[in-house]
């Protein structure tokens, strides 16, 4: 489904991925962990198209997305992406925020995509927020509607980029939780996280990367079992520990 | 004298406030070292020294202040300036705020228009653009005449005299009416001076005067003595001729504007008379 | 001060009869009313465009558009406004030149004041637009093209409104300058308030009724904006957003 | 087509330089006063002090309500004579400087005051609780934590504004000072060449303006890194 | 040595702290949870007079910090603070940061605060960051900075707010570690934190806050055994959960 061939990149001279290479089949989770500034987020955003890269190439159900040619508009509209900090739009109504791109990017008439939109909404039981504001909810129910909004578009595939990290302590597993089930589902995601415990629960694989390379892309009971690299020793061992 | 309380200022200041215009060819304006020069201006050097006699002061500094069309008034008003000379109509509705000295020059309205144009005179402006500037009694003459005559011309007020005469000169308008005096200034300064030439009857006349401030008898009755002096001493000719028969800055342009009757009948019988 | 008041020469009639000089400073009123708004609406769109393509990432789009803006800032707008209309008619080609130059010269002087104020304010309206859309968080954009939208439907849809939103107040100051501003325009003889202030004193050389009364209508222009621009401010605040509470 | 003739802008030089210092002169005087006095209005409209924080607001609205041209002609009709009778000046000195620059001053300090009081509140509010938690008093907060970041938050703005302040110095026309607009004005219009000397006041205010404007954006990259 | 009486604060009709006391021993260290939004910062800040309340009583040492006639700075120059968000003086380099209060507040003179202020910064290990500028340490060095700045000021006890939970997970570590070797050296402290593995290792007593009350404050033991009150339990399944 997903597949990075010795993709590298760099501002001016600075090298913050480096000859990163690995496959993610249709179904499978990957999680992709490592400190901060390694290039995490710069990898997942490569994937869809968001972040050139200079050289290599990914490949996206069988579309080049480095090649000029290709219509990245609509390939990432079947990529569903989560970020951080939501990024939900401020001056539109929840519901605006699931429908907008469902009728100006895929062309569905309102009726339907106000349909799927309150479904999802239902999915990640927020039904009754439709009518609000991204300001008037809490990180953790923001969260879950920007998890909506990109599955209203029927992803392929879904990308998520550290989407707890920005949250209260209570309100990670509510998040999580939406997240579990939809890889019980058998959604393909890439997964940039320090939640090892998500990890742990319903991972294929464990990335991880330091200093812009892949060092570590392991099964997941290998990773956590015995990882082979020191580095990501050091690393597991600080974020486990407390 | 009577109490003065413009004498009495000069007098504890030991310095006399000149109110100038900047570029009123060739009655009050700048040279090309930036000194204010011109007809007026002499006429008030003249009551300088009649005031400084008066007073009997060893010496009596001078501080000179331009000022604009729209501030001329307030700045008599409020003492920044104790005396200005230029070219400011004396009319019936500054006398309500300002006294006027004797009156120093009369001039008559008429045309400047490029000499090719064929304009002679007022009728034939209609249907036109005709500049003028804003706030002059030429600008009032031109409206009226335009409601009376059905001239259906387009009346442009522009800011002063240079901006008139600039847009005169771009071809915006056909002619440019103003006080015939400044209308011989204005075409001392053009690019090419034969160009021009001012044409018309004078659709009225009137009397320059110096603003003093209202109320100072004692005053005014100094300045009006001064010009009178010059004006029956032949002084005020002379004078006349040096700015309107010779050749003036900037250019070196001779204005050959010829004194006229009412001018003689005023140097003989110097008055304060407003012509409206 | 020997300064003889006299309010009653608002309602004295003018020498070319008919209206009070009152009437006079109302007509400017509309003048200045209808230039800014009407200059208003060039510089929104002008500096909404230029805003834009300011942040766009291609190179030449963005140079052209700041280089549009450094010329409309850095020069005096009196310098500007006798650059539209003494110095332009005069490079254009003669035909096109002396074309404008027999209009109505009250048109003339309206269009160059208009384009001239237009211009001037639209650099400064699209740097406020530039700066909106640069404050929003970066990952808008991204979460924009992520969901499929192009880069122009990015803007359309997303960048745009918000920053506009963002915008409100310090748009509100550039609305307010703009009435302001229109004051200079009396420089090449629009009869705008200021001129008609101007001319007032000319006629009637009541200085201080005229000065007076023109700048309680400026207040009172700028206190109907403001409040104007406050119910436009409540109409697009974002709830749970910046003050929206 | 206009025939351009540059002919008497050389012999105008050392007047135009003469305009120039005008022009500067009111800029940096304004500059100076308008922050100090700007800062000080700031503080009162965001001080607990209902009224101070009323006086500054209406002082700020009043002065922003009103076009700098009304501004200048009043402050040239009333000033000079306030200036003289209060602190008894010499009736020699030149009313028009003054009264441009007082007006300047005071207008201009009613804009700055906006920039330096969005430029405190800008500082995040953790800062002056830090202050305060390492006892600092309020004047010790302003003066060593606040207004350092706020200043240096503010400095673009704050530069920008003194090039709109360069270039409204063109409006003391009403005044009939010449500052260096006024003076090209007049050296124009004496000369019947005021398209050229326009254009040449305008070439001088854009390379003035834009250099000034290239080092603030110099400044805002050094600040930012 | 802290003594919290029956405080009550409220902003406008909104009730953020209702009727809180509790009392903190000389050496005693206290650890502050709850959910975001229930009144932790608020209290923790009252205690040195940096948020007024409209009712009820603290004394700090023998002093009632909402009299009026209390002088604050004096006060608060001897409680030392730390932030979520570090608030050192970005425009200032680290070593100014340690010595500005020294030298306006307490009146040291320059030689003497820096000696005192690169012993403390050694304490936490950054003795050779001392003339950069908090800008260009990491997050976790940056908060040992302002736990020097506050040492540097001879604290009588230490605030904490939230220490952690703005830093990358690998340097929470870092930070915790200065706090409980602080802890063990008997320096009375008052932490809000979700750290529950700090607070099993040196808090002697829990306190839970939600909706502006007090609902718990219990010795460790008792908290971590048996919480009595549901939202306690609750709260804490779901930050342990993970
Ligand atoms: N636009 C940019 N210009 C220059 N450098 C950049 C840019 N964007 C990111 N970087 C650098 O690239 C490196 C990798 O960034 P990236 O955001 O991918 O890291 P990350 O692993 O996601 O870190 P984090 O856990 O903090 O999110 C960082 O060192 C960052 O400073
Ligand atoms: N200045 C203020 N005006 C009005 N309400 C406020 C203000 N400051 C805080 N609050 C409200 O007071 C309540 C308590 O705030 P506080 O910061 O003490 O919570 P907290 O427990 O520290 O939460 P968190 O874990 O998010 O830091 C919150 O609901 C907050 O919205
Ligand atoms: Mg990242
Ligand atoms: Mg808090």
């Amino acid at each position: 489904m997903i597949s990075i061939r010795n993709v590298s990149k760099h501002y001016g001279s600075f090298q913050v991925l480096a000859d990163c290479s690995t496959e993610v089949a249709k179904g499978e989770v990957i999680v992709v962990c490592g400190p901060s500034g390694s290039g995490k987020s710069t990898l997942i955003k490569c994937v869809n198209g968001l972040e050139p890269f200079q050289q290599g190439e990914i490949w996206l159900n069988g579309i080049s997305v480095g090649d000029p040619k290709t219509n990245l508009p609509r390939l990432r509209a079947h990529v569903g992406m989560v970020f951080q900090n939501f990024e939900l739009f401020p001056h539109m109504s929840i519901i605006d925020n699931l429908t907008v791109a469902q009728v100006k990017v895929l062309g569905r008439n309102l009726d339907e995509s106000t349909n799927k939109s309150l479904k999802l909404l239902d999915r990640v039981g927020l039904k009754t927020q439709a009518g609000k504001f991204p300001g008037q909810l809490s990180g953790g129910q923001q969260q879950r509607v920007a998890i909506a909004r990109a599955l209203c578009m029927d992803p392929i595939c879904m990308l998520f980029d550290e989407p707890t990290s920005a949250l209260d302590p209570e309100m990670i597993n509510e998040v999580l939780d939406v997240m579990v089930e939809l890889a019980r589902e058998g959604m393909t995601m890439m997964v940039v996280t320090h939640e090892m415990g998500f990890a742990r629960k319903v991972a294929h694989r464990v990335i991880f990367m330091d200093h812009g390379r892949i060092i570590e892309d392991a099964g997941k009971e290998d990773f956590f079992g015995t990882p082979r690299s020191e580095r990501a020793q050091v690393f597991l061992s600080k974020i486990l520990q407390h | 004298a009577q109490e003065s309380a413009t004498l009495k200022k000069i007098k504890d200041s030991g310095t006399i406030s000149l109110g100038h215009r900047e570029s009123s060819i060739p009655f009050s304006y700048y040279d090309d070292k930036q000194q204010v020069i011109g007809y007026s201006h002499e006429l008030m050097l003249k009551v300088v020294d009649a005031v400084k006699a008066e007073l009997k002061l060893a010496k009596l500094d001078t501080r000179l202040m331009p000022v604009t069309s729209q501030n001329r008034i307030p700045l008599v008003q409020n003492g920044t300036v104790d005396i200005e000379c230029g070219s400011t109509t004396n009319n019936t509705e500054r006398q309500k705020q300002v006294a006027f000295s004797n009156t120093i020059f009369i001039i008559g309205t008429r045309l400047m228009t490029r000499k090719d144009s064929g304009i002679k005179d007022f009728p034939d402006l209609a249907g036109k653009n005709v500049v003028t500037t804003a706030g002059t009694t030429s600008e009032r003459l031109l409206r009226k005449l335009n409601e009376d005559k059905k001239l259906n011309m387009n009346i442009i007020s522009a800011k002063d005299h240079g901006e008139s005469f600039l847009t005169l000169e771009t071809g915006r308008a056909v002619a440019f009416m103003m006080d015939d005096a400044l209308l011989y200034g204005e075409m001392a300064k053009a690019k090419r001076a034969g160009d021009w030439a001012v044409v018309g009857t004078p659709q009225s006349r009137e009397a320059y005067g110096c603003m003093l401030r209202k109320d100072d008898p004692g005053f005014k009755k100094i300045v009006d003595s001064a010009i009178a002096k010059a004006m029956t001493s032949g002084e005020a000719e002379r004078v006349y001729n040096k700015w309107f028969m010779n050749p003036i800055p900037p250019k070196g342009l001779n204005l050959n504007f010829v004194l006229s009757e009412d001018m003689k009948a005023l140097f003989k019988n110097p008055n304060d008379k407003a012509f409206e | 001060m020997g300064y003889h008041w006299n309010w009653a020469v608002l309602l004295a009639p003018t020498p070319s009869g008919g209206v009070t000089y009152l009437d006079w400073l109302l007509s400017g009123l509309k003048v200045t009313v209808a230039l800014s708004l009407s200059s208003w609406i060039l510089a929104l769109v002008l500096g909404s465009i230029m805003g834009v393509l300011r942040t766009v990432p291609n190179r030449w789009l963005s140079g052209i558009a700041s280089a549009y803006v450094e010329i409309f800032r850095n020069i005096p707008l009196l310098v500007q406004l006798f650059i539209w209309y003494f110095v332009l008619p005069e490079l254009l080609p003669v035909g096109i030149g002396t074309a404008f130059k027999q209009l109505d010269p009250m048109l003339q002087q309206f269009l160059s004041a208009w384009i001239c104020l237009g211009f001037f304010t639209s650099a400064r309206v699209c740097e406020q637009v530039r700066a909106g859309i640069g404050s929003l968080p970066r990952g808008q954009k991204s979460a924009a093209l992520a969901l499929g939208f192009t880069l122009p439907q990015t803007y359309r849809f997303v960048l745009v409104p918000m920053a506009f939103r963002l915008i409100v107040p310090p748009l509100t100051s550039e609305f307010l300058n703009i009435f302001k501003n229109s004051a200079v325009c009396s420089t090449i003889g629009l009869l705008e308030l200021a001129a008609q202030g101007r001319q007032l004193v000319d006629y009637t050389a009541q200085a201080y009724e005229s000065f007076i009364a023109v700048t309680l209508l400026y207040v009172l222009i700028n206190v109907v904006v403001m409040v104007a621009m406050r119910k436009v401010e409540e109409r697009t605040r974002v709830p749970g957003y910046m003050g929206g509470k | 087509m206009y025939e351009f003739d540059w002919s008497s802008i050389p012999g105008a030089l050392p007047f135009l330089w003469r305009g120039m210092c005008i022009s500067l002169e009111i800029t940096l005087t304004a500059i100076g006063v308008g922050i100090l006095w700007g800062t000080l209005l700031a503080l009162m409209r965001l001080s607990k002090l209902r009224v101070l924080g009323w006086f500054a607001a209406g002082y700020v609205n009043l002065f922003r309500s009103v076009p700098l041209v009304m501004v200048l002609l009043w402050f040239f009709l009333i000033v000079p004579q306030l200036l003289e009778k209060l602190l008894g000046l010499p009736p020699g000195s030149d009313a028009r400087l003054s009264s441009a620059i007082v007006g300047f001053a005071l207008f201009e300090s009613a804009y700055y005051s906006e920039i330096i009081r969005a430029g405190i509140q800008s500082v995040p509010k953790g800062q002056a609780s830090a202050a305060y938690a390492l006892g600092m008093t309020y004047g010790q907060a302003m003066q060593l934590v606040i207004l350092p970041q706020a200043f240096r938050n503010m400095v673009p703005l704050l530069l920008t504004q003194a090039i709109i302040l360069f270039q409204d110095t063109s409006l003391v026309y009403v005044s009939a000072l010449a500052d260096f607009f006024g003076a090209a004005y007049k050296v124009g219009d004496r000369d019947g060449r005021l398209v050229e000397l326009l254009l040449f006041a305008g070439a001088v205010y854009f390379v003035i303006c834009y250099s000034a404007s290239l080092l603030v954006k110099r400044f805002q990259k050094g600040t930012s890194a």
